[in-house]
């Protein structure tokens, strides 16, 4: 799968974008964040607060507890802030 | 109905910009452009954005209001980059017959451009660069239209 | 606060309006153009106006607008003469620090032209000439700022 | 005074502008009404519905119960429909 990060979620992680194997036991993105999470340093600070993430499957906003598969473009962003 | 996205770092001009979206049935043009305000120390703001999910999701957008109300022409445009104060950042120019239409789904689009593209706004002062955070104004914007 | 009215024969430039209205404290500019609309056998609209009570008129509106909304700037914009399907009308522009006032300023300034400014169209068709009547929406439209 | 007609109430009457000496008796607006209807024709026609007309007297809207005094400018006209 992708993975994509924006704003200060890609300045916390150090990368804008990623290619990673459906980790094992990997279902949701809530899943994928506690795997992203256990990588330490900038990961852990990245997703220290859940609340001021949010996450795009396949380039549509959906929440948490969305269904992960291989293959998936998974984006964690702030809350967005155009217009 | 024509439906315009364009996502570009160049300045745009709004008459010619509302002129590929006039037809002959149009009554009504409404359009709302926001610039970057001076801001006390404020420097410069730099836009990023998510390619393909940013014209995916206000092409979203555009269908709910064409859903809303009777449009003949949507253009939405947005600029990417370091945008200094005073410049353009982003236009939504809606063509309809009635004023009613032109107006309310204007207010929508960019109610909505506000929550849910993907931009992200990084500014510049003199004390250092920080990310914009999300205003809960503007989720009340977005929210009034939820069950109309 | 800059406030432009202007009564004329000739066609604008919408970017060229919105230019002179701007400052750099500007963040939203919401606009409204009117035109004639390609209507069945329509072949052109004239308007007549009052001159003198149109200024004054359209000057009363934007200071009620003025104590309703935090305003940086006003065009508006009219013409007058012989006009043809596809032609613009009017304009009104508003420039303000955050969008909502823009936005329900530009509506308002609308709503009470349509009501209130001393201009009256004449259509002609293939059948003949006639006199635009009143609509009911526009007084329901402007009657909605009442109060507020 | 002056007195103005715009748009149908301009054509029924057959002129677009008089110059008028306040009529003796004349207080209101309707009363000055009453005395152009008086001269028969076009003024008839124009003022023989007066809920289709309106009023503006020195440039400000107003009703058929205003004031009315020597030099003011009162002007006749149908409901608005710029915009």
């Amino acid at each position: 799968m992708t993975l994509l990060y924006f704003a200060w979620v890609r300045q916390k992680t150090g990368r804008g974008e990623e290619q990673l194997a459906l980790p094992a036991g990997v279902k949701t993105v809530s899943d994928l964040i506690a795997v992203l999470t256990q990588r330490g340093g900038g990961f852990v600070d990245a997703f220290a607060d859940p609340k001021r993430i949010r996450v795009a499957v396949n380039q549509e906003h959906t929440s948490f507890d969305a269904a992960l598969k291989e293959g998936d473009e998974v984006a964690f962003f702030p809350p967005v802030t155009g217009g | 109905m024509t439906v315009r996205i364009v996502i570009q770092r160049d300045d745009f001009d709004i008459s010619a910009e509302i002129s590929k979206l006039d037809g002959e049935d149009t009554g009504a043009v409404a359009t709302f452009t926001g610039k970057v305000r001076k801001d006390g120390d404020l420097v410069a703001l730099t836009l990023e954005h998510y390619p393909h999910m940013t014209e995916r999701e206000i092409g979203r957008i555009v269908e709910d209001a064409q859903g809303r109300w009777p449009l003949l022409g949507v253009t939405i445009l947005h600029r990417i980059g370091r945008l200094l104060p005073g410049d353009r950042i982003v236009l939504v120019a809606v063509a309809a017959k009635h004023r009613g239409a032109a107006f309310e789904a204007c207010q929508f689009l960019m109610d909505y451009l506000k929550t849910r593209a993907p931009f992200w706004k990084e500014e510049e002062r003199s004390g250092g660069r920080h990310w914009v955070a999300a205003r809960h104004s503007d989720d009340a914007a977005a929210e009034r239209w939820r069950g109309t």
